[in-house]
């Protein structure tokens, strides 16, 4: 087990690496001189060869990563073109609202995605089925931006139950933080229902149909603990893949949710450091969130042998 | 159906027309079509004939294990000490599954659920019925592995269906069964999937239990030897019918049905220690999709005759506790 | 509160509990929410108006920071730092002397060093400023409150290029940070204008927020465009960045937020019928559209095709596509816009309602244009100027041009007009955006004016003439001197078409009702001070 | 009785009759259904200039018209006929769908084959995939767009980028399973050449799982497209694609709701149709997730 993890952990390292290289690539190669767009309208070109000087943007690549891969290693972000503040202070005045949206998110998806889809699997063809299944059609098929505005329109224009936009930091209040995150935590959440609502479904039906869900039944087992006992911990192991890969997908959906909910998080960060073209801020945020990604993916790979005693590492 | 009641045996099952059809995509499978038998305390019932010819669909039917979208009983009675299980809530049918009526399957590797250690799965069916704590359950656990003859209980109760061998499993299935002593145990084709030392061995440990908790069995198998070996009585099954019915001494000395003089001729010589798949009967079961007219064994039978494939012949009564469904069924034994 | 915040400190650090300082600080510091306004205009996304000319730089700059001289709302110079200023005979020196009571927010006072710093780091970079540099022999400290500007020839703008709203901000900053040089950001935020930007709360992207700056000594004359007293009735202001329009709106019907600057057009009878919001103008001159042409490349470097595009442009259909509603919308004959104190109606034959593609069409055929690609850069963030574009772009491609769109954000666009090489090289032929009346108004200050070539703005128009005589505009001594070299500047533009106008729009801000005295400024921002609420 | 020997009867003539579409129609409706949608809608998208007018035509002073005779779904912020656009809008979404789709699986599969088949490379190329899973699509999406500018071709490529991964990683866990399978050994002590077996042997049994895996690519792609309009990155915003359309005409929700909706609509119906298609193909091809019905 012990040795599992550290192997993971190297091979991990070799992935960040990886992304490392390919973002700093990436970036450095997109068209759009920051320089120019800090100097402003009225910039000379002098002007503008005065601030790439001061930014280091004129040394050549290599020296350029070299510079960047040696601060990352010693725990440094660097410092945000635009802002002159340090990356890491800027991304952690923007971790809070983010990681609350997705747990948020996530417990509401997993609670209800994982019910619904046992309901429809239970009820294979039925009413519950079919109409759970054109649900999910339904969250896979609207875009995330439409589903916000409809949720503000008739929660919050309409019968001002809930707030518009914002965030309340939670050692504010659990009440306020939560009522600011309702609306975008449904929003977000409508695909992740769908998607682990779909995945519970198959894997349950999968499930349902092995012998021993035969034998539980002949011993007399209720049909709650039939589904809810010796099914659902069957079908865990791909429940539990597909809720960690989904985080890839989560953090693209909490871009567009922030920049609805206007939610001050890592995502309207980066969607406004592309535009600004402010590349240590865009590397910062893809590596910490790639890095989340590969931890999150050890964690759900770890949790499998809660589930299924079979699995040893 | 005239059916001789042997005197001084309680009916403890009454299966009465039994019927049971599978739904497919454009079709309908007729698999139980009408059959009536009963199961008295304390007998063994065995129940043979070939793969697909309704053993194991009775099984189910009985426990109302069908698959609830594919498969319906459309007809029939079960009764269970005089109480028609069909008529049961699905509350009250679950207070007699594996309490009262218990059932074994045939794949020891599978049907035991891999997440859940073995003693968690004999307590749990422990839990359900009586109203006993955790702990209790987990002792009579124990004790179940004892009486099944596995070694080291102790430890056993702690393992997982995959750290045990099939023939372990299918002990700790019997275990499971018997857990809440039912009166009745349907155990279908427990052996078949074991080593043939194994076979035997379980063979042997649910004889000795039945004769140990005075339960009655109901036992499937495709094996005439054993049922020669196990049982008192024998039902004979063909094409979703009984073919034969009959106690096992009348059944060996005087087979009266085509069917069955076919079975027995294929059983394989269990005194050299081969083991063959039944039947080498020349030609194939019917298809229960289509209507069936006449005789379903018909098509393959030396002794049909013209209103064979004219007239489906009822099961009636040609001895003393032993019937079956053929119009030549006097020639037959006789020859 | 019986604990001192010491203690609160104290004891937070001794559990440990370093994370809570910052919601300890929070907390004392929070205001009631009748005191605070939370305003939704842009984003600042750089903090030293000497850096860019940006409008959201400047509003941030404008509340903390304060000016010598700031303009009224007919662009008449007043003294806003200044107390009392005199100039020598020889017209040639120039004496200030601060008023009294100026400090920075960290408590220091203002001094005439303070203020010779800032205008030579703002004289560096600012066009106007850049003039008065070179005419100056010497600009430097008197005493604690006085300083001079001592030139080399007389300089009539000198007042007027100090309070010029057209370029960069001129910000008097505290000297160590005006020694900086003019490309390096100052971060510091210290000013000693009427609002203090409050560091702690500074989410970069998201809000920043502003408190009064209890020891600010406004003026005693009524407020009056960027001169007057600077009163603020209020506590605090939160600034907040909401990206999605939609979103805003949505915030501001809900009570959520107080002010909207930039309400889109179409849903303007939203805010209309809620009776909670009104709408207001309160910058008159508005923002005046315009087309710039690359004169470098094909096909804009023959005057004729410029001057096919001045005729083709319907300026009425582009402003309904821009804005929507006739009643925020003009159309713009002058090059000066409309509502400066320079505008005119010069040569303005070429306006015809509707356009004149057919005349158009001929003049594009008399440049010789073969169907070369006609790139049209095209921002989807600059709302106005994106609908502009489309409509240009569908007007070019009937009279047969071969226009593109090639979408970009703002800031690519920033960086691909820079470039002067042919469209196959990632050149571009047009562009649009736009100019507040503050900019049209100051022909000194804004570079839009230029047309010396490869050393004019973007689009690099060159004209001789006209450049000789713009060049008598800095030393113009009155009003109707320079409204008559105005119009001579644009007899000569509309010939040799240096920029194209496409209308003009006046977009109206939104705000709760019970949010009041709101003023107005010819530039696309609205100062912190004098509005109440409640 | 009775109602068996009548369904009896009945079932042998429906069989004869059940031949072709019918038969698919009855034994597979997802497929059928989604399938039928999908080809309706490609078919709409390819003949749209036969009965819409030129999407990019210009009205300014028609702006956010209703719906009327003359512009049937109404028009939009820039007085453009919403349903030239729509019909118009079909053929970029579904080029974006449809062609992600495509190169995404023909990249994975390459990726996926090769890996599973060859060691050395199966270790880097899994390393790369796992770079690029880890980072966010629409970042990843965000960061490619701004290196060249919105545009349907650098749309297709990061949406093909940020979706290899998965498929790579499904065809090689596939190609493991089916190398050790014994025709395929026999074919390769047999004699036959490694590229021959990989064609007839091994890229057969990828096909269930790339289809349904297709299919998903195809609405995820669609969705995306429609995820960096709204964020100002996506096709260019003359070019009508629903996804544009919706981001651009959403501020006029509450004044012009066709403007919304008639794209809105028809994005939902594709990725139901290719949703409804991926179930029933993954149904089709691995019956044991429905046998229990």
């Amino acid at each position: 087990m012990a040795l599992y993890v550290l192997r993971r952990l190297v091979s991990t390292i070799a992935v960040m690496a990886m992304v490392g290289i390919f973002i700093f690539l990436l970036l450095r190669l997109a068209p759009g001189d920051p320089a120019a767009i800090i100097a402003g309208d009225t910039a000379t070109p002098e002007m503008i060869a005065n601030i790439r000087e001061k930014l280091g943007l004129n040394e050549p690549l290599p020296v350029q990563f070299a510079h960047w891969a040696h601060s990352i290693l010693s725990g440094n972000l660097g410092i945000s073109i635009f802002t002159g503040r340090p990356v890491l202070e800027l991304i952690s005045q923007r971790l809070e609202p983010t990681i609350s949206l997705a747990i948020l998110t996530m417990i509401l998806s997993v609670t209800i995605g994982v019910t619904f889809g046992i309901l429809a699997a239970w009820r294979a063809g039925g009413l519950v089925d079919r109409t759970l299944t054109a649900l999910a059609t339904l969250g896979f098929s609207v875009p995330v931006f439409v589903v916000g505005f409809f949720l503000i329109y008739f929660f919050a224009i309409r019968t001002r139950w809930l707030p518009v936009q914002g965030y309340q930091p939670i050692d504010h209040g659990f009440g306020p933080w939560l009522v600011q995150l309702i609306l975008p935590t449904m929003t977000l959440a409508l695909v992740y229902v769908a998607l682990i609502a779909r995945m519970t479904r198959a894997s349950m039906l999968e499930v349902l149909s092995e012998d021993y869900m035969r034998t539980a039944a002949a011993k007399g087992v209720s049909s709650y603990s039939m589904l809810f006992h010796h099914a659902l911990k069957n079908a865990g192991v791909p429940i539990l893949t597909v809720i960690g890969l989904s985080f890839a997908y989560l953090i693209s959906g909490v871009v567009i949710t922030e920049t609805v909910f206007n939610i001050p998080g890592v995502g309207r960060l980066v969607v406004d450091a592309i535009n600004n073209r402010d590349y240590p801020v865009i590397q910062g945020v893809l590596i910490l969130a790639s890095g989340m990604y590969v931890l999150i993916n050890l964690a759900v790979d770890l949790a499998y042998t809660l589930i299924d005693p079979r699995i040893r590492y | 159906m005239q059916m001789q009641k042997l005197a001084g045996n309680d009916v403890l099952l009454d299966v009465r027309d039994l019927e049971t059809h599978f739904y497919g995509e454009e079709s309908v499978t007729r698999a139980l079509g009408g059959i009536s038998f009963q199961v008295r305390s304390g007998e063994t019932l065995g129940v043979v004939g070939e793969s697909g010819c309704g053993k194991s669909v009775t099984a189910l039917s009985i426990l109302r294990l069908l698959p609830k979208l594919t498969a319906r009983t459309v007809g029939g009675e079960i009764r269970f000490h005089g109480r028609d299980l069909l008529k049961l809530s699905p509350r009250e049918m679950r207070q007699i599954r594996g309490n009262r009526i218990a059932m074994i399957f045939q794949e020891p590797m599978t049907s035991l659920n891999p997440v859940y250690t073995v003693g968690h799965q004999i307590a749990e069916a422990v839990q359900i019925h009586t109203k006993a704590s955790r702990s209790d359950a987990m002792a009579k656990a124990r004790e179940m592995l004892r009486l099944v003859r596995i070694a080291d209980p102790e430890r056993r109760v702690n393992n997982y269906p995959h750290e045990m061998s099939g023939g372990m499993r299918q002990r700790a299935m019997i275990a499971m069964a018997l857990a809440c002593s039912p009166e009745l145990l349907i155990a279908d084709e427990p052996t078949t999937a074991l080593d043939v030392t194994i076979q035997a061995q379980i063979l042997r440990l649910i004889v000795d239990l039945k004769e140990h908790t005075g339960t009655a069995v109901m036992f499937i198998t495709h094996d005439l030897g054993v049922v020669a070996e196990t049982c008192q009585r024998v039902i004979v099954m063909y094409a979703g019918r009984i073919a034969e019915q009959a106690s096992v001494t009348d059944l060996f000395a005087r087979p009266a049905h085509p069917y069955t003089q076919g079975l027995m001729r294929s059983v394989p010589d269990r005194r050299h220690g081969r083991q063959r798949r039944l039947p080498e009967i020349p030609g194939i079961v019917p298809s229960l999709r289509e209507p069936i007219v006449g005789c379903s064994f018909a098509p393959r039978c030396p002794f049909a005759i013209g209103i064979c494939r004219e007239k489906t012949p009822t099961l009636r009564d040609i001895g003393p506790g032993h019937a079956a469904a053929c119009f030549r069924a006097e020639e037959v034994m006789g020859g | 509160m019986t604990i001192s915040r010491r203690d609160i400190i104290k004891l937070s650090v001794t559990t440990g509990a370093a994370l809570s300082i910052p919601s300890v600080l929070r907390a004392q510091s929070t205001t009631p929410a009748a005191r605070t306004v939370r305003m939704v205009k842009g984003n600042v996304r750089i903090f030293d108006p000497i850096l860019t000319t940006s409008a959201d730089t400047y509003d941030h700059a404008l509340a903390i920071y304060d000016t010598l001289f700031g303009v009224d709302a007919n662009f008449v110079p007043r003294p806003q730092m200044v107390g009392k200023w005199g100039v020598s005979d020889d017209q040639k020196t120039y004496t200030f002397e601060l008023r009294d009571g100026l400090r920075f927010h960290d408590g220091s006072p203002v001094t005439a060093a303070d203020c010779v710093a800032s205008i030579r780091r703002w004289g560096n970079a600012d066009s106007g400023g850049k003039v008065i540099m070179a005419r100056a022999r010497d600009i430097s400290k008197k005493d604690d409150k006085t300083f001079s500007i001592v030139l080399e020839e007389p300089l009539g703008l000198l007042i007027d290029i100090l309070a010029a709203p057209g370029g960069l901000f001129p910000a008097i900053m505290r000297e160590k940070d005006a020694d900086r040089p003019a490309t390096e950001q100052v971060t510091a935020n210290i000013g000693s204008g009427p609002l203090k930007f409050n560091e702690a709360l500074a989410k970069p992207g998201a809000s920043f927020t502003y408190d009064r700056n209890e020891q600010y000594v406004p003026r005693k004359e009524r407020p009056d465009g960027f001169a007057g007293g600077k009163i603020v009735n209020i506590d605090r202001v939160i600034w907040d960045n909401i990206a999605d329009q939609q979103t805003a709106l949505a915030a501001l019907q809900a009570g959520e937020i107080d002010f909207l600057r930039d309400p889109p057009f179409d849903l303007l009878p939203i805010i209309e019928n809620d009776p909670n919001l009104a709408l207001q103008v309160l910058n008159r001159a508005g923002d005046t559209i315009f087309l710039r042409m690359n004169c470098l490349q094909k096909p804009f470097n023959n005057v004729k095709a410029r001057q096919a595009m001045l005729h083709l442009i319907d300026q009425e259909a582009i402003l309904q596509a821009a804005a929507g509603s006739a009643n925020y919308t003009r159309t713009v004959h002058s090059l000066f816009g409309v509502g400066t104190p320079y505008t005119n109606d010069e040569n303005t034959g070429w306006f015809k309602k509707g356009g004149d593609p057919e005349k158009a069409r001929q003049l594009f055929k008399e440049a010789g244009y073969a169907g070369e690609k006609v790139v049209m850069l095209d921002s989807t963030e600059y709302a106005v100027a994106h609908n502009a574009n489309q409509i240009v772009a569908a007007e070019l491609r009937k009279i047969g041009v071969n226009a593109e769109l090639a979408t970009t954000t703002w800031s690519e666009l920033v960086t691909r007009r820079a470039k002067k090489e042919p469209v196959e090289n990632g050149g571009w032929s047009i562009f649009v955006s736009s100019w507040s009346g503050a900019n049209l108004g100051d022909p000194l200050g804004t570079p839009f004016f230029a047309a010396n070539g490869d050393k004019a703005w973007y689009g690099w128009p060159k004209d001789d003439e006209y450049e000789a005589v713009r060049a008598k505009w800095v030393d113009t001594e009155t009003l109707d001197e320079r409204k008559a070299l105005a119009r001579e500047m644009q007899r000569r533009w509309w010939d040799f078409v240096g920029a194209i106008m496409l209308g003009n729009v006046v977009p109206p801000i939104a705000h709760r009702k019970t949010l009041t005295g709101l003023i107005g400024v010819p530039k696309a921002v609205v100062p912190m001070w004098n509005m109440r609420k409640g | 009785m009775s109602l068996l020997s009548a369904s009896a009867e009945a079932a042998p003539k429906g069989r004869l009759q059940l031949s072709g579409l019918p038969r698919l129609a009855r034994r597979h409706p997802l497929v059928f259904i989604g399938g039928g949608l999908l080809a309706l809608l490609i078919i709409l998208a390819l003949a749209a200039p036969l009965y819409a007018s030129d999407p990019l035509n210009l009205y300014p002073f028609k702006r956010l018209q209703p719906l009327s005779a003359e512009m049937w779904l109404g028009s939009d912020n820039l007085g453009r006929d919403v349903f030239a656009r729509t019909a118009f809008g079909a053929r970029i979404s579904l080029l974006v769908g449809l062609t992600s789709a495509a190169s995404t699986v023909l990249t994975g599969l390459l990726v996926g084959i090769i890996a599973g088949y060859n060691r050395r490379f199966d270790s880097i190329a899994m390393r790369i995939m796992d770079g690029l899973m880890s980072i966010p699509t629409i970042l990843l999406a965000l960061a490619l767009v701004s290196l060249t500018g919105a545009g349907i071709g650098i749309l297709i490529v990061a949406i093909t980028i940020t979706h290899t991964p998965g498929t790579a990683r499904l065809v090689r866990s596939v190609v493991l399973g089916v190398r050790e399978r014994p025709y395929v050994e026999a074919a390769l002590c047999g004699g036959a050449r490694l590229p021959k077996v990989l064609w007839r042997h091994i890229l057969p049994s990828t096909i269930p799982a790339l289809m349904i895996q297709s299919a998903n690519l195809c609405a995820s792609a669609i969705m995306t497209e429609a995820g960096l309009s709204f964020l100002g990155v996506g096709v260019p915003p003359e070019i009508p694609s629903w996804g544009n359309m919706i981001s651009s005409s959403r501020l006029y929700l509450p004044i012009a709701p066709w403007s919304v909706f008639a794209p809105g609509i028809c994005l939902a119906v594709t990725v139901l149709a290719v949703n409804l298609l991926g179930d029933g193909l993954r149904d089709l091809f691995d019956p044991r997730a429905t046998r229990r019905r």
